[in-house]
C-alpha cells in the first residue's frame, strides 16, 4: 500500500493546512462549501456572460445558488471573504480578469498592502516565508 | 521506436502569455526573463527538434470546472484551442495533438494501474500555452505536436510527488513500446514559488526553489518525497504545482545531465523558473 | 466510527428495471428473478438496515459521453436524477448522496494513490438504479443514502482485477476512517456473463460464472488475478462488468461469511447472479 | 510496478481481443473511430433531439461530422456494421431505445437468427461458449 500519510492520519494530513498564516488551502470541504461561487465564476469565461453580468451584476447573480453573503462578497470584490465562503483563486480570476484587473493587482487586494506596496515588495524579492510558515510553530 | 529524450520543467505564469502577445519580451520588466529562455528557445530549433512534446501542467478552472475533477486527465484529441479565461482567448495557434501517441500512453498507462481520465476535446489555458510561447515564441505554427497531461494541482489533495514520480516513469515506458519513431520531450510546468490568495499573497522562497533544482539534477530521488505540507509552508499556496515537475524527472530515469537552469525573481506573483533535463 | 458490515454482487440488467416499473414481477418470466432477491430485501430492510450504499456500478454512456472516460469516478454530489437513456428516465425517486462520506473517500483514495475523478453533479443509468430497485422495490423514497463509484468497463483497457480489488481495500480503509457512526454496504454490479454485440451475441456461461461466485466466497484472492482477455473470452464482451464486484470483494476482508447466492438464466441476454456476502 | 499485462506486451495483450470470434472489442482504437457515431447517438438522450430525428434523420445525421458510410449504417440500423465502424453498443443503445426496440431484440439483429429464434436460445440456456472462445484456439 502506498499513501501519501506516512504515519499520519487524513485528520492529521488535513489540520496541518490550518496552521499557515494568511493561507486557505482549497479542502475538500472549501470546494463543497463554494462550489456555487466557482461555478458562477467560470459561467465568465463567456463574453455573452461577461456582458449580461457587467450590464447588471445582482441579476446575474441572483441566477445562482448563491447566500446573499455570498452575493455581497461578489459584488464588493471582497476576495479574502470569497475565499472563506470556498472560493479558489483559479475560479475567482475570471471575476477579475472580467474587471480587467491583473493576477497582481487582484492578488495585491487580499494583503494589507496596496497594490503599488505589493508590487514594490515583489519587486524587491517578494515576501519573505520567515515566521509565515507555521502558526504554531512560529518560524 | 518512440524514446523520450528531454525534459523541461517551466514556470507557466499567465503574465508571460501577455509579454509575447502584446510583444513586451524584450523590455526592462519581461526582458531577464526571457533571455533566460533564449538558450532553450535556440536548442530547441537546432539541436532538439522534439516531433512531440508530452506537455504536463494544470488546468487553471478552464476545461474542468467544480463539477468534475479529474486527477490525471490525458487528452487524446485531435486538436485543442487556447481558453478564454475571462480576457478573451489568446491569440496562439491550435495546439495540435498526437492522438496515436496519447491513446497509446493511456492504454499503457491504465494497465499499469494508473487511474487515467480520457479526454478528447478540451480548451487549453495559460497553463498549456504559455511554455509553448517561451520555448517557442510567436510562430504561424506550433512546430510540436502535444499529448496535454492535465493534473489536479488545485482542490486538495493533489496527488502525491511520488505519485507524479512514478507515473513518469510509467510514461516513458509507454514511449518506448510506441512503435512509431518519435523524437518526444516532457514537461513538468508550473511553479516555482508563488502564492496567490490571503493576506500573506506574495511569498517567494528563491533558497528553497534552488534547492528543488539541486534535487532535480542530482541522481537521487529525494524530491519525491516532499509532502504537501512542505510546498505549501515553504512556497506558497500555489507552489505545489512543482510536483507537476516530477512527472517530467520521473520519466528520465535515475540520473540526468543538466543542459541549462535559469531562475529569475520576480514575474507577476511568481518565481520564475526552469530547467533543461536529458537522460544520462 | 463508520463501518462496513456487508458486500453484495448483483447483476443490473435494465430490463429489470422495466419489469419493476411496469408491475410485473411477479409474471412467470420475471418472478423467479425476483423471488431470487427475496431474501435480500427482507435481511436488508430487517436486519442489516445500511445507512449508505458505496454503490460500484458503471456509467453506460449516460453521465460521460465519449468525450471524458474516467476510470474511477466517484459522485461527492448531494443528489442524483435517474438518466433519460433514450426512452425517458426511470421513474425511480432521486438517489439522495452523501457528500460528506463520498468526499472523505475520494480524499483518503488521492492520498492512497488512486488516481479518482471527483464529480459532483450526474444522472445516474441503469447500472445504478436496477440495483436498488431489486434490493429494495419501488419505495417513494429510497431507505439508503448512496455514494455512486462509477468505473470504465466499457473503452480498454478498463482497470485490472487487481486495481480493482486494491480500490476495494482502499475504501474499506477510507470508511474506517471517517468519525460519523455509519453502518455502510458496498455492492459491486454489473454482470454476469453476457454479451449484447456481433455475431457471438446472446453467450452464457453458468459455469465460469458459478466458479466465480465460488472464488468469491473463498479467502483466497485469485480471482483479482483473471485476466480481461478470459472474462471476454468465457463471459461475453459485457461480462467484463464483473471486475466492478471485485472492488466490493476487496473492500470485505480476507474472509467472508456467505449469506445468501443466487443465479438465474436468462434475463434479456444476461445472466443474473447475486450473492450476499459479510466479513468473516 | 504493478501491471496487468504480466510477460505481455501491450501490442500483444490488444492483439489477443482479435482472436474471439463474433466480438468486436471495444478498444481505444474503436473509440477514436467511432467518436461521432457515439456522439450523435447519445444526443439521442434528449427528447427534443429524438423527436428532430424522428421527424427528418438524414437532416439529422447531416448536423454530425459523420462519413456518409456511418450515416447509411445508422439509416438502416446496420448494427454489426456500426460496430466495424466504431460504435459502441451502450451508445446505439440510445438509437434502437428511439426506436422502441429492447435490447434484446436489437442484440438479436447482430446475430444469424431472427429475434424469436434469439430469444428461445436465450430461454433454452443462452448461447454456448464451446468453440467461440478463440479463433486461433478452436475452443
Ligand atoms: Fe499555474
Ligand atoms: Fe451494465
Amino acid at each position: 500500500m502506498n499513501s501519501a500519510l506516512g504515519h499520519q492520519s487524513i485528520h492529521e494530513y488535513l489540520a496541518e493546512f490550518d496552521d499557515i498564516p494568511g493561507t486557505r488551502v482549497f479542502t475538500a470541504a472549501r470546494a463543497r462549501k463554494g462550489y456555487w461561487i466557482n461555478q458562477f465564476a467560470m459561467s465568465l469565461m463567456k463574453p455573452e456572460n461577461r456582458e449580461r453580468f457587467k450590464a447588471d451584476e445582482r441579476a446575474y447573480l441572483n441566477d445562482w445558488k448563491l447566500s446573499e453573503e455570498a452575493k455581497e462578497a461578489l459584488l464588493s470584490r471582497d476576495f479574502n471573504r470569497l475565499l472563506d465562503l470556498g472560493g479558489n483563486v483559479y475560479f475567482l480570476a475570471k471575476l477579475f480578469s472580467t474587471d480587467g484587473l491583473s493576477f497582481a493587482e487582484a492578488v495585491s487586494t487580499m494583503t494589507d498592502m496596496t497594490f503599488p506596496e505589493y508590487r514594490e515588495m515583489m519587486n524587491n524579492g517578494g515576501r519573505s516565508p520567515e515566521g509565515l510558515r507555521s502558526i504554531k510553530g512560529k518560524y | 521506436m518512440a524514446r523520450i529524450t528531454a525534459g523541461i520543467g517551466s514556470s507557466h505564469v499567465p503574465l508571460l502569455g501577455v509579454a509575447v502577445d502584446q510583444g513586451k519580451t524584450g523590455d526592462e520588466y519581461f526582458g531577464p526573463i526571457f533571455q533566460g529562455y533564449e538558450w532553450t528557445r535556440t536548442w530547441l530549433e537546432t539541436t532538439a527538434k522534439p516531433d512531440v512534446v508530452i506537455l504536463v501542467y494544470n488546468d487553471h478552472a478552464s476545461a474542468f470546472d467544480a463539477n468534475i475533477i479529474p486527477t490525471f486527465a490525458i487528452g487524446c484529441g485531435d486538436v485543442y484551442k487556447s481558453a478564454d479565461e475571462g480576457w478573451g482567448p489568446r491569440p496562439v495557434p491550435d495546439v495540435e495533438g498526437h492522438a496515436g501517441l496519447a491513446w497509446h500512453i493511456a492504454q499503457s498507462l491504465i494497465l499499469e494501474e494508473f487511474d487515467m481520465t480520457i479526454i478528447n476535446e478540451m480548451d487549453v489555458d495559460h497553463g498549456l500555452t504559455v511554455p509553448m510561447s517561451m520555448m517557442f515564441g510567436a510562430p504561424a505554427a506550433w512546430p510540436v505536436r502535444v499529448v496535454p497531461l492535465a493534473v489536479n494541482v488545485v482542490t486538495y489533495p493533489v496527488p502525491s510527488g511520488n505519485r507524479c514520480w512514478a507515473l513518469g516513469e510509467a510514461i516513458a515506458r509507454a514511449v518506448q513500446s510506441f512503435p512509431e519513431d518519435l523524437n518526444v520531450q516532457i514537461w513538468g510546468t508550473g511553479g516555482m514559488s508563488h502564492q496567490l490568495q490571503g493576506p500573506r499573497a506574495g511569498l517567494l522562497n528563491r533558497e528553497w526553489d534552488n534547492r528543488f533544482l539541486d534535487l532535480l539534477e542530482t541522481a537521487g530521488d529525494a524530491a519525491r518525497h516532499i509532502p504537501h505540507i512542505e510546498y505549501l509552508r515553504e512556497t506558497g499556496s500555489e507552489g505545489i504545482e512543482m510536483v507537476m515537475w516530477l512527472i517530467m524527472r520521473g520519466a528520465l530515469g535515475h540520473a540526468v545531465t543538466r543542459l541549462h537552469r535559469h531562475y529569475h525573481i520576480p514575474c507577476s506573483n511568481t518565481a520564475i523558473g526552469h530547467i533543461v533535463l536529458e537522460p544520462a
